[in-house]
């Protein structure tokens, strides 16, 4: 794990090609996370893969309800030569949920961003293929977003037997 | 396509792609290409994968991995459940592979928490994760016999597999989806004669390994299907995030339990098999390499599997022990707090990643500070190695194709999530 | 609670029988009557249900766990092949059970009731797993129950359910088809009248569940 | 003359009756439920895109011609194999003719590269 200098010392270098890319690094549980704005990904992406990030493990979109930029995407990166781990981390308002694709960058991010497009509604530009993966395709919503419902069936009781259709009509 | 009356109202576009025209940008002429659903409902995908494949004759020229036809939203019921419920939801995510997937969350949960989990459950954990990973690669030599014409291997495989599935259900009291990892330890001491009879398994897998072989490996017809067929280099896997055995044998030794140690992995020795070619053939010789060096891995642990707890005493994670409820306060203030509203994960978020029997399997946790996790994210190997399959498919015989897919081993539970 | 057992004709007795008629032992009545007994009163539609009975021929059709059970179950340890339907067919033309082994999610429903309707006639069903029979432990946006879709035959609970299990819901059907499906626990203990799910005050007539009255009010679901 | 022949008349006649039974069986004994899309062509349980008139490569035909040149001459060395006794040394060479004859034929098809499936 690059530590909290060395993940210092990598935001700066990071910050002086790109300037004002990185908005903050987080250093918690001895793991290393740079916030970057969603304008620059795919800049901060190419210059990670220089620097010997060349494996990118995984990508996955949160929801952090409560605060305000709401959809946020993770890139989980992963140096295996140093066996170095970072996570490049960008929130997203909900309103205009608009990202670089960085498919050109690691082509594993292919089927995890529309992954989370089909989820969260994150629309990547550039992505060769944006259609939803999980979810039909003429599903409407996003499924993972927190104020979509689980849904499900209510479970009959004698209480609510009455209220619900018989289970098989 | 009308579907009866009581099916569900929602419209049912299924064909996001125009299927017709899905092969016409290939310069075969276009009467001579077949676009054709190698789908769902199929022998041979493991499940309900579907492949679009633009076929010309016999020749594949391009293939389409179509998922989402086992999706559960587990991820989306993983935020609905205190965090000692959600790992039964989160074991049926990957169906072969259920303690890794537990052992992913329950690493990611302790990392937040920052419980320390004992060496004697670290062992345990070790004794079960290599148990499974021999199960998973049994199954896939079941199924991936049959799809090759070899019936029977399967039944030498499902053999093997009953056994393993009589050791997790003496351990643990089921055969499948055990719940038997707990954010802190294990959940249960294992019983008195559990010892003897994994040592037993241990001294007879190697010579089942050696009898699959001696049918397998030097069978002409799977030489003739295997070899030289689904070629991939190093550097398109890596691009496309392939880890796992078949990483290993395109000749890139990268497996997370030498890499970077977990669950007490380093004190084990153990060989990590690589092929070179990196074709169905070497990743076929890597499984069953794997299998032989998942058994000494769990001889070594046994051997040294240390005495002690095997749950952390840390009463805030851990239920105390059933005696201790009847004489002491705090117990029974721990155990009904643990009972009724679980424990609270003070808030972050962490990425934790194991090495499944298919490639990383990590396990991304997010809290916010109450007893249900916000967010639970797994990383399939699976989903991800999915994305190398045009690669490894396109431009051969629809025959390899089947043998691609069978090696390659996706198992939809993970794909779909 | 005495337990009403099978008719008079125990399968001890029968086999007793059986060997006097091969040895030739057996005359005059009780020949007249074993014979009537085997031979002439079966009608057509039972030899015809036996015959279907016995050549049930499952369809591949593994969705999820529950699959890979459903393969030990043809494996050689709770081995199906006993009672001859091993013959697991790929395409639903030549298949005439069709067991829907996992978790049946809403993209996947419509391919699942295809697959039903283009199967062979007479066909059977079986929602194996908890999955399958209820959406088991995943009741949320994406789970259906096969009960939804399509007609089922046999629920077979656990998750995943032992191969045992299975074979016992197999043999089940069987019986089911045969015309003579074993008595379930209600009618073999006589306890009609405890099913948890009582109809509206109107209909309820005078069993042991007439006067259950709601211990919660409507929409309170403090308790579940 | 007709009676040597009845035996075979016979045969034919059960194999026909037995066969149509076979067949027909099913249409008369199983229910009838006309669902939309039993007919539909089935194609692993997605409704399916391949027009009607889609024509097979040419390699197709020529693999099936191979296969049942050399199937046709499998099937003439049977009743010789069984007989071959009651014949003796003539059908023993009469045989191996025959053999040589399509092995000549096999290498060639085999040199012009047929097998190989382009």
């Amino acid at each position: 794990m690059p530590d909290a200098t060395g993940l210092e010392l990598l935001a700066q270098e990071i910050g002086k090609d790109e300037p004002d890319a990185v908005l903050d690094t987080v250093y918690f549980r001895d793991r290393a996370t740079i916030l970057v704005d969603p304008g620059h990904v795919k800049a901060v992406m190419g210059q990670l893969r220089d620097r010997g990030y060349r494996f990118m493990a995984s990508v996955h979109g949160v929801d952090y309800y409560p605060d305000e930029p709401r959809l946020g995407v993770l890139y989980e990166l992963l140096d295996m030569e140093k066996v170095d781990r970072l996570t490049v981390k960008l929130r997203v308002d909900i309103d205009t949920p608009e990202v670089d694709s960085v498919v050109e960058v690691f082509p594993t991010a292919d089927f995890q961003e529309r992954e989370i497009y089909d989820m969260f509604g994150v629309v990547f530009r550039g992505h060769p293929d944006l259609r939803r993966i999980l979810m039909p395709e003429d599903y409407e919503g996003f499924p993972q977003r927190r104020d979509f419902p689980v849904g499900g069936e209510p479970v009959t009781f004698t209480y609510n037997q009455s209220k619900i259709p018989h289970y098989t009509e | 396509m009308s579907t009866p009356p009581h099916i569900s109202d929602r419209p049912r576009g299924e064909q996001g792609i125009d299927v017709a025209t899905a092969g016409k940008q290939l310069e075969a002429p276009e009467e001579q290409l077949l676009t054709i659903n190698f789908g769902p409902v199929h022998p041979s995908t493991h499940g309900v994968l579907r492949l679009l494949v633009t076929l010309e004759a016999e020749v594949v020229r391009d293939v389409t991995p179509i998922v989402g036809y086992l999706h559960t939203g587990i991820e989306k019921t993983c935020e609905d459940k205190s965090y000692w419920k959600v790992v039964p939801v989160i074991e049926r995510m990957d169906y072969l592979a259920y303690y890794f997937n537990a052992m992913a969350f329950c690493g990611a949960v302790e990392a937040l928490v920052g419980v320390e989990v004992p060496k004697r459950a670290q062992y345990l954990r070790v004794i079960h994760l290599e148990l499974n990973r021999i199960m998973s690669h049994m199954v896939w030599l079941g199924t991936g016999g049959l799809e090759l014409g070899a019936i029977s291997i399967f039944w030498y495989a499902f053999r093997d597999k009953e056994t393993l599935l009589d050791l997790f259900e003496m351990s643990s009291g089921q055969r499948m989806h055990t719940r038997y990892f707990q954010v802190g330890g294990v959940f249960e001491d294992i019983p008195p004669g559990f010892e003897e009879k994994v040592r037993a398994f241990c001294a007879e897998m190697p010579g089942r390994v050696d009898q699959v072989e001696a049918i397998l490996s030097r069978n002409e017809i799977m030489l003739q299907r295997l070899r030289g067929t689904g070629v991939t280099d190093e550097q398109t896997l890596l691009d496309h995030g392939v880890t796992g055995p078949l990483l290993r044998a395109a000749g890139n030794p990268w497996d997370l339990r030498k890499a970077a140690p977990y669950s007490s992995y380093e004190d084990f020795d153990f060989k990590i098999p690589v092929g070179s070619v990196g074709d169905n053939y070497d990743r076929f010789r890597v499984r069953m390499a794997e299998v032989r060096e998942s058994v000494k891995i769990i001889e070594q642990a046994l051997d040294g599997l240390p005495e002690g707890p095997f749950m952390t005493e840390d009463r805030k994670v851990a239920l105390p022990p059933r005696h201790e409820l009847g004489t002491s306060m705090e117990a029974l203030i721990h155990h009904f707090k643990l009972v009724t509203e679980g424990f609270r994960v003070p808030p972050g978020e962490l990425y934790y990643a194991i090495e499944g029997p298919r490639g990383e399997l990590g396990c991304f946790v997010r809290s916010d500070g109450s007893a249900k996790p916000a967010r639970v994210h797994v990383r399939d190997p699976s989903f991800v190695n999915l994305q190398a399959f045009r690669e490894m498919a396109a431009d051969g015989y629809v025959a390899d194709l089947i043998a691609t897919a069978a090696m390659l081993d996706p198992v939809m539970g993970g794909v779909d999530r | 609670m005495e337990v009403t057992r099978e008719p008079a004709l125990e399968f001890r007795s029968r086999q007793l029988r059986a060997r006097d008629m091969l040895r030739g032992d057996l005359e005059g009545a009780d020949l007249e009557r074993y014979v009537h007994e085997r031979v002439i009163t079966t009608t057509l539609d039972r030899a015809i249900s036996w015959a279907r009975g016995n050549s049930i021929m499952p369809a591949t059709f593994g969705l999820a766990c529950c699959a890979i059970e459903m393969m030990s179950m043809v494996a050689s340890r709770a081995d199906i092949a006993r009672f001859g339907y091993e013959a697991f067919r790929a395409t639903p033309r030549q298949a005439d059970l069709l067991i829907i082994s996992g978790r049946i999610s809403i993209k996947m429903a419509p391919i699942v009731r295809r697959m039903y309707d283009q199967m062979l006639e007479p066909k059977w069903s079986i929602a194996m797993g908890a999955c399958a029979s209820s959406t088991g432990v995943f009741n949320n946006y994406s789970v259906v129950p096969a009960d939804k879709f399509m007609p089922v035959d046999v629920h077979v609970p656990g998750c995943p359910p032992r191969p045992e299990a299975l074979v016992h819901g197999v043999l089940r059907l069987r019986s089911m088809i045969l015309g003579d499906p074993k008595l379930g626990w209600r009618e073999r203990y006589g306890a009609q009248g405890t099913e948890e799910v009582v109809g509206p005050v109107a209909e309820r007539g005078s069993g042991p569940g007439a006067d259950a009255e709601n211990v919660f009010g409507p929409g309170d679901t403090a308790g579940a | 003359m007709l009676r040597s022949y009845l035996p075979a008349i016979v045969f034919l006649g059960l194999g026909t009756l037995v066969g149509l039974a076979f067949a027909m069986l099913n249409t008369f004994l199983g229910p009838r439920r006309p669902v939309k899309s039993k007919q539909d062509p089935y194609e692993c349980g997605l409704p399916s895109e391949v027009q009607e008139g889609f024509r097979f490569g040419i390699s197709f035909y020529l693999v099936a011609m191979l296969f049942i040149l050399f199937d046709i001459e499998v099937i003439f060395l049977y009743p010789v194999a069984v007989q071959l006794k009651a014949f003796g040394a003539f059908a023993l060479t009469e045989t191996i003719v025959f053999i040589v004859l399509l092995a000549v034929a096999f290498v060639y098809v085999w040199r012009r590269g047929a097998l190989e499936w382009k």
